[in-house]
């Protein structure tokens, strides 16, 4: 084994290692902060997933409307960003 | 007829070199994965694009003043270079090839303050930094481009899986192993007189591994810059392959029954835990990992500015505007280092190899780490989502989705896999950072 | 197991000193009262989150790449550095913590050319500048960040009710007595011995009472950039308590009878005036005071390219792709100077406590001119629009509004006081150009 | 009173001053460019606050229309932003 | 009261030229053009504001640290000045304006270092960068500004019509006579003695006759910065006259018959020719003209971007917010090249008279070009099209338009005209390439 | 005839014959390329003039809808970019 192959080990041991304590403290601190938020400061829960940056396409707006909001948004960008 | 004679011999069709024509098609390929294929357009339009640029004969797009001065080989120049370069050579020396590759070798090795000279010093002659030079030392040699589609990232991304589930944190952990296998492989080929690493390169070509376009090119910056060309194509390319490369590993290693598990719907996350979630990462790197500052402090930041709820609209400009004029410039920064010289090198082959097992190691890690925790744990998950581990985001966690749902059509399983799935992007930050700390 | 000792003495929990702790508390606090109290988050969460990067250990994200150097303190780097700096020293002595005192103070005292210099070198030796320090330099250093805010601020600026009556920029004058008062205020505290200020700190200081963000930054980053932190802290929070600091001096200066005073509903504004001013004021500078052309002018530009009503695509720009990015790295270049060795002086308390006098200052001289005016004038002014002049937009004017609503509910103040709130911008950047150009 | 005091009321006098002369100026010219605009060139006048940066929400629009529109703003953003 | 003469003596009414006078007028000129007759607004507002900023007397916004430092005059900083610029002068010295005289023209023959040299000196001494000079320096000097508008113009290109007809390409090649006819324009008046140009002035003015903003400002920035003020306005300037310039001549060289041409309407286009033409064009580049690469290859990729379908949040971002944010600092960086001492000289009397002739002869030749075709050709094509050719987009396509309908109302031109006009683009980038090739 | 003169009349003759020859060669790549295309890889054709960069007001919206949807637009953005 050279030492590249012997740095390489070592890297991998002292790299993984690392890698995994850090990530298991994460995993007690963010169970410790979430029970402590609980405790001391809850709120009115909202769904794991918040839409709020990918807004999903909704099924209530029918075809025609949004067709006709689509070219509005359309004119509305041409008047006005140029 | 003089100037017509200058256009010609200035002409591309005049000067082209083979492998500048193999990169130029190399470039296209690029494009065409990207455009037809699907392959993360959003990078590989701008690498595949810059490749080309890159690889223009005479336009020396990629290059310093110094080395398009070089290139062009005056005497009078290159006598005025010597002294900056402290090379042996005055104006009246015949400028053979051999007396070109000694200055190219001798800025390669130069100084900051002998780098700059030498392109002051070209400047006055009349010589530019190329284009695309400017573009990478700005964005890339600044480290503050990736830095920057992090943070974008970081607003981007929702931590709620998460932090519905921490424990699976650990798949994240787990499947990072696919950087440090990687550079175990390295080692390996080096050893076997296959090809040459120093540590250094083997680092950097690890982090393909880490599924995640910004931290490869991040690492690759500060530990091999001359490698960043093939790994930041080796980690994009082998990021939009995941629905290829991860099946049949995530197959093998898992049984029908495994694969079957369902897993309970998440609970709720408040809005104050994901709040306050990027602020306990940020504290972990104070204490634990300050080589990891830049890549996670703004990945954090960006976190925050989503989910503080107070400052939308630099929320708003850090997920468009300006994480969109930051990659088309790191794109194009990216193909800069698709110079034939640089790029077509048994080294390149040898990374696009090691790439596919990086991910592959990481994958089957993850899934192993998933069963190892079934183990342990009562409440039972589904090592699909381990492999999700490896970043890829959202790639990866899709994939868990879609070979649940052959298992068992009624098993969603993209919400669980969004936890190992944005851990596993904090592992590899974590990962560069160790590697930067102790390589560097 | 040496590298894992490697890990253990990088790491923050060996390395943190009390000063750093303290200051990541700090910028704990200010995100807290970015997000929950709502104090000017736009600019207080990057700057809280900045201060917290910022006192990373061991990280130098502030630091430029010699000062790294110099903290990390390696004999041969300090050898090469010593020529640059001109220190005496040699790789053959120790590394005391004199010797890297030394270095540092040497370096804070460097010549420009000196400065590069050393930064090379320590790029040499593998040492890099900081992401703050880099995002500093371009964003503060080059005085370029506060003036492309200036302009976005001007291209959302209304002019139209200052337009309709215009002598209430008075108002606006009269309230940057905060500012000279506030000079004098340090300058007592220098004399009674209690701080010690030069007449460039005084004025930077005093500049707080501008209650204008990139005014602050501006001022302070040309004058006394060592003490810009605390001034663009105290400003921004300061600015944001105006809801607190305001009414009481407002009810205490005024009659319930004054409170009451009615005034008439202001004329229409042409366009065409809406145009022309800002070419008024720009030609005003251009005469009277070209050392507040930076600021001044950019001001102005922007609100001519709101009100041309020809470039609208530049004027939504500036207004939000521009000014958010430069936001971002605004207040995270900010947050760098909360470095504790630089922050946590007497000073910074000094400066503190000297805000609140400046913004109380101000907000009385204010509300006392419009009395003055009143005296001299047929057409009375509500005297609590006086208020209003120390700027901060639009705050300042919501509060004479809101007083003005206790005291007569019929009575809404908020049109006539916008016009002395944005004469307040311009009277701040007035005295910032006078007091750069009787001291720099 | 020591240096920096003298100084410091140096600047007083001379800020303050020339703080109030600039704007004093800039009153006089302001109404001297309204007053000749006025007479040289007079327009249909609008009212004193346009409302074109930051436009209030028009109390016209029902809600139901507004939420509909706004999905379909998000739709529209979803589909071209990515 | 020794202070109030430090603001009176360092006022701009103390202090104006009559030079600065007429450039603040001719600044006010330029912002009235572009907002009440319309004249190209997006780059004439900030170049007019930007040219008024550049004359304010005392301030040097426009001016380097050192140049700041010379004109202020400093014995001591003259001195520390001497050694880095090579004059011969020492602080016992009397300043006169000789002395001053030869320190700006030592600074202007400066070499690279000596440059960064002096500038570093001078902020030793607490001058500063102007802010319009950092501006020019960023935005021009790294000839980026010029490269990312073009990639924007790229982006907003749509090539389908010349792609339906692509010999209309011809028409584009022959309007580029204006290019080359005003070079020859320039020598005849250097010849007549009226006018002195050197071979690089001359082409550096040419380039008007491209009626591209960018290429113009591209192309000065490369051959004759100093020239760069006059030429973008007489580029911008006169493509705004498009619709006054090119009728007359278009019904001179034209009978009614041949404006009466009715063109068949074009094939429809497939979205693969319109990905793959940019890459054709590119290629092209490749193999016979490398110098034209930063133009053209950035023109393409915004293209590219358009077309392919799979970046479209990079290609709106390389249309609004990066094209807007680049646009209002090259406006003002262009306008800091009206500086009364460059820009008031005969040469810019000389460079406006050209500039009309280049339009003039530019229109001309594109459309006897386009009878020409007709002569050898059975498929005719109306004449009008031809005076598109010489970019000017799209203004100069809608002039031909307009003209169609006046002889034939029932005559529609525009997407015809569409064709010649952006190949009258590439044509300009190709002749830009070609001059720098054989001059730089 | 002066140098200058000269080298003006040399830079129009090269300059234009390489526009025209670089302009020949892209017509005739470009129209290969096309018949490529339409041979090998023919697909449903666009009109040639794609509205996708600045869409065209149409007719179809009326204006009451357009001036609603305006508003909701104004609406909209002032809660989401402040
Ligand atoms: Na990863
Ligand atoms: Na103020
Ligand atoms: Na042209």
């Amino acid at each position: 084994m050279n030492e590249l192959m012997s740095q390489a080990v070592d890297l991998m041991i002292v790299g993984m290692g690392f890698v995994f304590a850090f990530l298991l403290i994460l995993v007690f601190a963010t169970g410790l902060m979430s029970r402590l938020i609980l405790r001391f400061a809850p709120e009115p829960a909202t769904p794991a997933k918040t839409p709020r940056a990918k807004p999903k396409a909704p099924a209530s707006v029918d075809p025609d409307t949004a067709e006709a909001i689509k070219k509005a948004i359309a004119q509305y960008r041409a008047r006005h960003r140029k | 007829m003089e100037k017509l004679l200058t256009l010609w011999t200035g002409s591309g069709l005049f000067n082209i070199e083979p492998g500048q024509l193999v990169m130029i098609g190399i470039g296209l390929l690029l494009l065409y994965l990207a455009i037809r294929k699907g392959f993360e357009p959003l990078l590989l339009v701008p690498i595949g694009f810059g490749g080309i640029l890159a690889n223009i004969p005479e336009a020396g797009l990629a290059l310093s003043a110094a080395e398009n001065a070089i290139h062009f080989g005056k005497p009078e120049v290159l006598a005025a270079l010597a002294g900056a370069l402290d090379v042996a050579y005055d104006a009246s020396q015949a400028v053979t090839p051999e007396v070109i590759e000694t200055f190219k070798h001798a800025f390669k090795e130069a100084s900051t303050a002998e780098v700059a000279m030498a392109n002051g010093l070209a400047q006055d002659f009349g010589y530019g930094n190329g284009m695309l030079y400017n573009f990478y030392q700005v964005i890339i040699g600044s480290t503050v481009g990736p830095l920057i589609i992090f943070m974008g990232v970081g607003a981007m991304t929702d931590f709620g899986p998460l932090l519905a589930n921490p424990k699976t944190m650990l798949l994240g952990a787990a499947a990072q192993f696919g950087i440090f296998g990687t550079v175990l492989g390295a080692a390996l080929l080096d050893w076997g007189g296959i090809l040459d690493f120093t540590i250094l390169e083997a680092a950097a070509v690890g982090i393909i591994g880490g599924a995640d376009g910004p931290t490869s090119i991040y690492v690759s910056s500060v530990l091999a810059p001359h490698l960043l060309g093939a790994i930041a194509v080796s980690a994009y390319a082998y990021m939009a392959m995941v629905p290829m490369i991860q099946p049949p590993i995530m197959k093998a290693l898992t049984t029908e029954e495994e694969r079957k598990i369902k897993m309970s719907q998440l609970r709720p996350v408040s809005r104050k835990e994901k709040i306050i979630f990027p602020l306990v990462v940020l504290i972990a790197v104070v204490l634990f990992l300050p080589d990891a500052a830049p890549l996670l402090g703004m990945f954090c930041f960006g976190n925050l500015m989503r989910e503080c709820g107070v400052v939308e609209r630099l929320s708003d400009t850090a997920q468009n505007a300006l994480i969109n004029i930051v990659t088309i410039f790191l794109g194009l920064s990216v193909g800069s280092k698709l110079m034939a010289e640089k790029f077509l090198d048994p080294q390149t082959l040898g990374i696009l190899m090691l790439g596919i097992v990086a991910f592959g190691v990481g994958t089957a890690a993850g899934v192993l780490m998933a069963k190892l925790m079934n183990l342990m744990s009562k409440e039972k998950i589904n090592p699909l989502i381990g492999s999700a581990g490896v970043s890829a985001v959202p790639m990866a966690a899709r994939v868990s989705n879609k070979v649940g749902l052959e298992a068992n059509p009624q098993n969603f399983l993209l919400m669980h896999a969004m936890g190992p799935n944005v851990a596993g992007v904090i592992g590899s930050a974590v990962a560069a950072g160790v590697m930067i700390k102790l390589l560097s």
